[in-house]
């Protein structure tokens, strides 16, 4: 749809000649992908395929045994997880990673408090601040979760809690966000609710998405990879991706025809 | 020369004890997570347990059934304790083996009392098997590097050669799978806790006779394990192995040695003052090696800590 | 302002303070103000002021535990560190005659404090949990050697002393009296205190319990992990450093002793025994501990063995200590329902009090079996006098403790029971 | 065990509600000294002794002022500086005027100068420190004040002892000092140095160190050195944990000579030494109970031991101080006025039962009386130690030790 867009402009994010090896175990090996300022990219691949090691390497949880990935054309080699996400990335996990004895209003504004440049500080009292309470109240309008508001984290149900990791995915105002695997383990009428909430969140900004979930993939990535065994065999648009022989037989095959 | 030889043989005697220490609370580390405050407690047990059956059968029993007793009570523990308080997380989990520590001081003062109790050598052993330079090398110093030596071969064969000993490496790294293929982790992990406290028994039994036993050995060798463990790195046996022996001739090299700070000092163009007492540095024109000899291990983390922070052999995910 | 919204009370960007914020620290202040006119004697009001520092440390130690997540078996290093930096300016201004106010020490305590630990923060910071816990014993038993090593900064083993009385009279008061050290000491317990409570509402506070809860995610929130405990660190040096200045005021002494191991484990004891869980958890167990500390040792030689008990028992059972235990009653009580469970308190703790007592006069007896002089058979205990060396007194104390356990035990389900009803709001009634 | 009185801090709060009856009929000194934590053992004996000696010597004799009784009321202070300071206020509240302290130089400090400071501002409730065992020199000399009286011979003063015997033996020609690392370790240092250059120039020093407290997990490097630099005798201020290790060291490495010491007696140490201890270990005291100088002394450990059979009798300075405080209120006329207590003990003479002559020194007051170097063994002892069968023999006698002994002590009195 939008997705190409002028040779020129700086990709949000670039990944070149990627691989890591965990010991002897080469999990990625060689991923080149670019992708544009305000695309909904998603990345898919059967199970052991290394779509969250990839995610890993990208945000900098993991350092890649070579190989170059550029946020705006910034090489983000050695820089910690903190300095990348001040560069305006990121992220959510597959495993619910929240504070979970904090309330549900504190874990979004805790996530506010960079972005609205409060750093280290000491002399300010968060309660205090129009803005950043207001912010966070915003948020959880957004997400659907103003009810919830001062329930500790770890009570709500899981899809609350999927929603909160998202909220607080958003809140900093990155303009790249990645999402691993955001509806795992979800019932339908949830996984419709969270997708509906993507789409709403991510308006505007770039997203990437780890996702096992066909449905999800193709009702709202602009483009698709598909990630096998650590390599890309396929990149494009869904329909095109669909119809990609490779792809069908490395991964599709057998669940399309079941689905038609 | 021949005190270094003597040092040699000291310091070996030293950091082999050690080991023993810090090879179990290792082997709890790298299985369970949990850093056993308590570990040099149960090597204070250890001590008083002998001690006690000594009273009645001698030194060679206890040798055999304190630790037995010892590792007995650490599986209690383990299995009544800890595993109760592992839902918290890690952080309750040192802080219930520091009460446990507390607590055991304390029994061991109601039980026995405050004082040092004599208990000694076993008179089989009490005679110096030969002599370096006008020094006695008593026959118990021998006798301990060989029980030293003996268990930590014993272990290695039992962890490498073994069925248990693979089951027990598998349940180091995953725990999850080695339950799934039928075994029983928390039996492995309470006999884990079990053999190491046991251990600890055992460094109890042979070292409350010439370092002392009363209710503080605890925590004066306790302290100094802790820190061997993290210079060794975290959960790596080889670690302590290395950081135990570097330890033990650390501070035996620099008890005998005759180092004083004032020469480092006049090396550097300082001339020593007159009235010491006006002086701003007098302790370190005072001060000599041997005198800071038993802190030189904290000084050691200290320095390893910030120029390597997972230790000598530590790996970066611990 | 935003009052007239919807939203619950809470929710309003509060910009104006509740009577709710404010009154718990107006109640303290009256009550420290107070306290005094009803202990009048010197020793009370040195205990006082013994219970103030524990209070200040221990909040200041929280700061680390129970809000960083960072466990520390060294801290007592921060306090001493400042207290015997203001003892030497204590002595400095004495010698010279400068102009500084006694009242002001604290102050200089806390930079002291803080100085130590932003150097040591800069490394021990960047692990947490078990290493970090590792490493402040290790630094904390190096420097507390180091303290009979350099007599210059800490006088050996006798440590350094000075005279409060020095400098310029504040307002005509030269703190000769306890009273007069008692209410500076409650100043600065309150302040620190209040402090304390502001810096966990900063954004560096807030994020302090973030990266106690999950530090990975924090990262991915743009905050350093490591920066974050440093920042933690460094405050909770400074008001350690605080606490040492109360100490330097209040006994004009300062010893190896307050640096040493010994105090930075009871200080763990006693913010555990409080509950970390909770701002005002530590306040209570420096408050119980102190009392629990003179009584238990007035009454048994062997009262470390029972606080050994408590505190292995809270950890195992009460993790949340004593303010989690009150804490886990405010739903109870919003619902209205503490009537419900009043009965069953009675019929459980009761036994179990009962037991408790029956396994202590097991262990005093003992005791007295094994330590008493040899003839000395006579004891006296919960106002009886018997023969210790008699096997029915023993016999006696067991019954009484197996008794009080069965019964306790027997109607902990009925409290169990009571506890849940309790705690679930009324659906039926209309 | 609760046969002993224990006052605190609870009893402090509650009777600060009510003033404190001042005329009370008992006169009461307060203990101040560790009877819980590690120096227990050490602390609760010396108070069974005070005890013992008060009701033996003053209350069974009709009390002292025509009747009133001298009690001594244990205060647990867990050999904490700051412990003490707290309990001393609470003995000052409840109308105690004779504090009692020995066990720690650092604490004795902090007291003596706490009590110079409170009876300097509270001259209703002044107080007196009578010390019994806490020897650093400083407190009889740059910290002296009227208010202290030390019942024990000072460090200086048992080197001086120390020293004459080593001099007087020709066949030392090597020592070896070694000591804690912390003031008292210091102090014998520095006399050890000092003294023996003076009494035999000829003696070479073949090592002069400290290691620090309480920290030395095993003495063998240091045993190694010793031996190795071929000393014939030790010189050491070690105690507890510190002395049985390097005594047991030295004795394994093969090491023959004497190790003069000052604490290596009593409270399960003689035990623990057994015969390994036995020729070897020399300690300087005051008090002579091996042989029994006179029936009286014999019929007071009796009646000691038939009380408390684990007790030793390893302190004959706390009978002493009873002695010399009651013999000073009696001449004061008065219990309440502390300084008319004080005035009335400086320059005392009096008599002990352990067959010496007690001279409390005005100048510093420091009590000088006769040293003993003791032996440690288990031949000819009467009154053993931790029932071993070992205890101390006398060896050889310094008559009023230290009686020219030099002070810079600069008293204000009252």
């Amino acid at each position: 749809m939008n997705a190409p867009m002028s040779k020129t402009a700086v990709p949000a994010l670039q990944l070149e000649g990627l691989r890591k090896s965990f010991g002897r175990t080469e999990i990625i090996r060689g991923v080149d992908l670019s992708i544009q300022r305000g695309e909904l990219h998603a990345v898919i691949g059967p199970n052991g395929a290394g779509k969250s090691t990839l995610f890993n390497l990208i945000t900098g949880r993991f350092a890649p045994t070579s190989g170059t990935v550029r946020l705006h054309g910034t090489d983000l080699a050695g820089m910690a997880p903190f300095q990348i996400n001040r560069m305006g990335l990121s992220r959510s996990f597959q495993i619910t990673n929240i504070f979970p004895k904090m309330t549900v209003f504190e874990n979004v504004r805790c996530s506010l408090l960079w972005s609205q440049g409060y750093r280290y500080s000491f002399w300010n009292l968060v309660s205090r601040s129009r803005e950043l309470n207001e912010g966070a109240d915003e948020i959880l309008e957004q997400i659907n979760l103003t009810a919830r508001r001062d329930l500790p984290a770890g009570v709500l149900s899981y899809a609350e809690q999927r929603a909160l990791e998202i909220g607080i995915t958003i809140a900093g105002g990155a303009d790249v966000i990645m999402l691993d695997e955001p509806t795992a383990g979800m019932s339908h009428s949830e996984t419709d609710y969270i997708v509906e909430l993507i789409r709403k969140v991510t308006e505007n900004k770039t997203l990437v998405m780890v996702e096992h979930d066909m449905g999800v993939v193709f009702g709202l990535a602009d483009r698709i990879s598909v990630l096998v065994y650590g390599e890309i065999i396929a990149t494009g648009r869904p329909e095109d991706v669909r119809a990609n022989p490779k792809v069908q037989e490395a991964y599709l095959g057998a669940a399309l025809e079941a689905e038609h | 020369m021949d005190l270094v030889v003597i040092n040699l043989i000291d310091g070996l005697v030293t950091g082999l004890l050690l080991f023993m220490l810090s090879s179990g609370l290792t082997l709890i580390f790298s299985m369970m997570g949990v850093l056993n405050f308590a570990h040099a407690s149960f090597y204070m047990l250890g001590a008083y347990f002998a001690y006690q059956i000594s009273l009645y059968v001698g030194f060679w029993p206890g040798l055999l059934i304190a630790p037995l007793i010892v590792g007995v009570l650490g599986a209690l523990v383990e299995r009544y304790g800890l595993r109760r308080v592992h839902q918290y997380g890690h952080v309750p989990e040192l802080i219930f083996t520091f009460g446990l520590a507390l607590l055991i001081e304390e029994v061991v003062q109601f039980i026995w009392g405050k004082n040092i109790v004599p208990f000694d050598e076993p008179e089989l052993l009490n005679f110096a098997l030969f002599s370096i330079g006008g020094n006695a090398i008593p026959a118990y110093k021998v006798f301990m590097i060989f029980i030293s030596i003996g268990i930590f071969l014993a272990l290695l064969y039992v962890l490498t050669r073994t069925r248990v000993g693979m089951v027990i490496q598998a349940a180091l790294s995953y725990p999850r799978t080695v339950e799934a293929l039928g075994h029983n982790v928390p039996l492995v992990f309470m006999g884990v806790f079990g053999v190491g406290t046991a251990l600890a028994g055992v460094a109890g039994v042979i070292a409350g006779p010439v370092l002392g036993t009363f209710p503080g050995m605890a925590f004066l060798l306790g302290s100094i394990v802790f820190v061997t463990i993290v210079i060794g790195g975290l959960g790596s046996l080889w670690g302590a192995l290395v950081a135990s022996l570097l330890i033990g001739w650390l501070t035996t090299f620099a008890a005998t040695s005759t180092f004083e700070f004032a020469s480092l000092l006049t090396a550097i163009g300082l001339e020593r003052p007159e009235d010491l007492s006006e002086s701003y540095i007098r302790d370190l024109w005072t001060l000599s090696l041997p005198q800071i000899g038993p802190i030189l291990p904290y000084i050691l983390m200290v320095l390893i800590l910030v120029f390597r922070p997972f230790g000598l052999f530590g790996k970066r995910d611990v | 302002m935003t009052d007239t919204t919807h939203k619950s009370a809470v929710s309003t960007p509060a910009s104006r303070l509740t009577l709710g914020q404010v009154a718990p620290w107006l109640f303290a202040i009256a009550f420290l103000v107070l306290l005094p006119f009803v202990f009048k004697s010197n020793a009370a009001l040195t205990i006082m002021n013994q219970m103030m520092i524990t209070i200040v440390f221990a909040l200041a130690y929280n700061m680390l535990l129970g809000q960083g997540g960072m466990l520390s078996f060294g801290h007592a290093v921060y306090l001493g560190f400042g207290g015997f930096m203001c003892m030497h300016i204590m002595n400095a201004v004495e010698d010279n005659g400068l102009p500084l106010p006694l009242p002001l020490l604290p102050i200089f305590g806390g930079l002291f404090g803080l100085g130590l630990a932003t150097i040591i923060g800069s490394f021990s910071t960047r692990r947490a949990g078990t290493v970090f816990a590792m490493i402040s014993l290790g630094i904390g038993e190096l420097i507390a050697a180091c303290t009979v090593i350099i007599v210059v900064l800490f006088g050996g083993e006798e440590g350094i002393s000075g005279d409060r009385t020095y400098g310029l009279p504040v307002f005509g008061y030269e703190f000769l009296q306890q009273i007069e050290v008692y209410y500076v000491l409650g100043f600065w317990t309150v302040l620190s205190a209040l402090l304390m409570y502001l810096f966990s509402r900063t954004p560096v506070g807030r994020m302090a319990n973030a990266v106690r809860d999950n530090p990975e995610r924090a990262e991915f929130l743009g905050y350093s992990a490591r920066w974050v405990r440093f920042y933690s660190f460094c405050a909770s040096g400074f008001f350690a450093g605080v606490a040492g200045a109360m100490v330097a005021i209040n006994y004009e002494i300062l010893t190896e002793q307050s640096m040493s191991a010994t105090q930075s484990g009871v200080i763990l004891l006693v913010a555990f025994l409080g509950g970390v869980g909770f701002f005002f958890g530590p306040i209570i167990g420096a408050i119980v501990f102190t009392l629990l500390q003179s009584v238990l040792s007035l009454y048994t030689e062997i009262w470390q063995l029972y606080l050994g008990a408590l505190f292995l028992a809270t950890v195992m059972f009460f993790p949340g200590g004593l303010a989690g235990v009150l804490m886990m009653h405010v739903p109870v009580a919003r619902l209205g329902k503490f009537g419900l469970l009043v009965m069953p308190y009675i019929k459980t703790l009761l036994p179990a009090l009962v037991s408790v007592i029956g396994v202590s006069a097991l262990m005093e007896i003992i005791f007295h079996y094994r330590h008493a002089p040899p003839g000395d058979e006579e004891m006296t205990l919960f106002w009886v006098t018997f023969d210790s060396h008699n096997l029915l007194a023993m016999l006696i104390a067991f019954v009484v403790a197996a008794a009080g356990f069965w019964v306790a035990k027997r109607n902990s389900g009925e409290l169990r029971n009571a506890w849940h009803a309790a705690n679930t709001p009324d659906g039926g009634r209309a | 065990m609760l046969k002993i009185t224990r006052f605190g801090v609870a009893a402090a709060l509650a009777l600060s509600v009510s003033a404190t009856a001042a005329l009370a009929q008992d006169i009461k000194a307060a203990f101040i000294d560790p009877l819980s934590g590690p120096f227990a053992a050490t602390g609760s004996n010396g108070l069974h002794q005070f005890q013992f000696a008060a009701d033996r010597l003053v209350n069974e004799k009709g009390g002292l002022l025509g009747g009133r009784k001298l009690v001594v009321d244990g205060f647990d202070n867990k050999t904490s500086p700051q412990e003490s300071l707290i309990q001393l206020q609470v003995a000052i509240d409840q109308g105690y005027r004779y504090i009692i302290q020995g066990n720690s130089s650092g604490v004795a400090n902090a007291l003596t100068e706490a009590i110079e400071k409170h009876n300097k501002r509270n001259p209703d409730s002044r107080v007196l420190f009578l010390n019994y065992s806490a020897v650093d020199p400083a407190l009889t000399n740059d910290k002296c004040n009227f208010w202290h009286f030390r019942f024990d011979a000072n460090a200086d003063i048992k080197m001086d002892v120390l020293t004459d015997v080593i001099a007087g033996n020709k066949d030392i020609h090597k020592v070896y000092i070694i000591g804690q690392d912390y003031s008292f370790g210091k102090a014998v240092s520095a006399a050890a140095n000092a003294m023996l250059k003076a009494k035999r120039p000829d003696i070479e020093i073949v090592g002069d160190e400290l290691h620090p407290i309480g920290k030395v997990k095993d003495f063998t490097p240091y045993a190694r050195k010793i031996t190795a630099a071929g000393a014939d005798a030790v010189i050491t201020g070690n105690w507890g944990a510190d002395m049985l290790g390097l005594g047991k060291a030295l004795v394994a490495n093969g090491y023959t000579g004497p190790v003069y010491t000052y604490y290596a007696a009593g409270s399960g140490i003689t035990a623990a030494f057994g015969e390994a201890g036995k020729g070897v270990i020399r300690l300087v005291s005051e008090g002579q109970t091996n042989p029994p100088v006179s029936d009286v002394a014999s019929a007071y450990y009796d009646a000691y031991k038939a009380k408390y059979a684990d007790g030793n009798v390893d302190q004959t300075r706390i009978t002493n101080t009873i002695a010399m405080l009651a013999a000073a209120i009696e001449k004061a006329g008065t219990a309440d006025d502390v300084v008319a207590v004080g005035k009335a003990l400086e320059g005392m003479e009096l008599d002990s039962i352990w067959g010496t002559k007690l001279f409390m020194r005005p100048q510093d007051h420091q009590l000088i009386q006769n040293m003993h170097i003791l032996q440690h063994t288990n031949e000819g002892v009467t009154y053993d130690y931790d029932n071993s069968g070992f205890g101390v023999v006398v060896e050889s006698t310094v008559e009023m030790a230290g009686m020219d002994s030099p002070t810079t002590c600069k008293m204000d009195r009252p």
